[in-house]
């Protein structure tokens, strides 16, 4: 799992590339945390390269989200593919993560 | 061929090896003629199913094995996942998931766990588990003709 | 993960098992960064290897088992294949291949068989066999880093 | 595997679709020897399809062949794809199959 990180007007843009499983969990979850502690806690996160996610790889997603709110923070996904998409709403997790096909207007929503 | 075939493969309890699990499924799907849409659902199905006998049954540690036996016929895919450790509840397999929505504006309500048995009921037409011989098999099975009930 | 994973897959002597086994290497392969062609050589290997277990080690019987397992590594995957069959004379692995040319003019020279080894010499860096406590092992590994001699 | 069979003026046109292992070649062989026997012995053979082919396969090819060539008939190949391509050539059995990319150039061959 490649996590690559910048910060476009305040607001911290993460890609993640690769498979998002149990294995890499403690990882992603710490470097997320550490950029929300860091920064203002509006996130994107983009998942156009995440091949396959799992239910703990879900679960990063929320904690860092709730360690977003914390700080009055937001988390939105960006262009996740077909197969997370559909395990994100079999879960129900569109009703708490704004997902968005295009970064602007993402960034728009956060600002 | 009108016969069942089957597979074994087996993993130490390690998180890093249940991604080959994953590569494996993956593949043995591509010898049916399946949609890469289902053939998804059923990789998600199989993961969660280890995640939980490498999380649960053998409580994160190392050094045990987990087997997954695959069946193949003209009608089904069927995956059994076996552990020889903690056995789990039946009933988590049966009760009727807590329906608790998550809420946007409650934090409280945002699910961190539990929902892996929920995945693999919807990935998987049927799901069944069996504590025996000291050994514990969760049974999926996924029809391959005609359509499935969403 | 600079480590080395390891998985075992395990099918009946039938020849119809051995394309899940063709299924499975082609999707544990997906996990590195190996290009078609390149996946499509070790599959091939693989196979022949199993084709040879069944039908010289087992002498096309059912009811046997043979055994794969898969050792991927940052630098090289590698795979054995185990049987408890009848063991192949080491010979054959390391004498040079009878170079006999197909003639087009001379159907006498086409060859119907004794092409399995060759072929898994020229898709794998390294090939070795192993015979030892009633169980024979053809360990194959393919370099993953920088380029490999054609 | 999936055999498929049609004649164009006394040449026999066979598709096969799917995988050619050891687990199809008694069938194959014999579907072909068949061909063979009941036509003219010239066999285009159209390997578009085949995904996967192991040196089982390949001795189908080859005891085709030399069923055709006693009937003083030959065998054609056909849009291998490179997997299949690649195990001909690591076996030189382009020394004794012509093949073609194109149908109309196989039957031209073979009239
Ligand atoms: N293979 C298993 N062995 C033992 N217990 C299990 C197993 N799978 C699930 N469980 C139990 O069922 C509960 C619910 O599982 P699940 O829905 O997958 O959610 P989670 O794994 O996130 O807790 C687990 O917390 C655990 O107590
Ligand atoms: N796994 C094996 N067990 C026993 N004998 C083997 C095995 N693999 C190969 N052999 C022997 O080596 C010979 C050459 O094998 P190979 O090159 O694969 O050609 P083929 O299988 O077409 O004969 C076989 O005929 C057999 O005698």
């Amino acid at each position: 799992m490649v996590v690559t990180h910048r910060t476009v007007e305040g607001i911290d843009v993460i890609a993640l590339s690769g498979r998002l499983m149990m294995a890499d969990v403690a990882q992603v979850r710490q470097r997320l945390l550490d950029v929300v502690e860091k920064g203002g806690g509006k996130l994107a996160l983009d998942l156009a390269e995440v091949g396959f996610m799992d239910s703990s790889g879900l679960s990063v997603l929320v904690s860092v989200f709730k360690a977003a709110r914390l700080k009055n923070g937001e988390v939105v996904l960006l262009r996740p593919n077909p197969t997370v998409r559909s395990l994100i709403e079999l879960t129900r997790l569109q009703q708490i993560f704004s997902i968005f096909d295009e970064e602007a207007t993402a960034l728009a929503r956060l600002r | 061929m009108a016969m069942t075939r089957t597979i074994s493969l087996a993993i130490e309890s390690r998180p890093e090896c249940i991604e080959l699990l994953g590569g494996a499924v993956n593949g043995l799907c591509g010898l049916t003629a399946l949609p890469p849409a289902d053939v998804a659902q059923i990789e998600l199905a199989v993961v969660e199913a280890v995640n939980n006998a490498v999380e649960h049954a053998y409580h994160g540690e190392p050094g045990h094995a987990v087997l997954v036996e695959f069946r193949l016929s003209p009608e089904a895919f069927s995956v059994s996942v076996r552990d020889r450790g903690d056995p789990m509840d039946p009933l988590q397999l049966t009760a009727p998931v807590a329906a608790v929505k998550p809420d946007r504006a409650d934090p409280e309500t945002w699910p961190l766990r539990g929902r892996g048995l929920s995945i693999i009921k919807s990935c998987m037409d049927s799901v069944e588990y069996h504590v025996g011989d000291g050994q514990n098999t969760l049974t999926m099975r996924r029809t391959l003709k005609g359509s499935r009930p969403a």
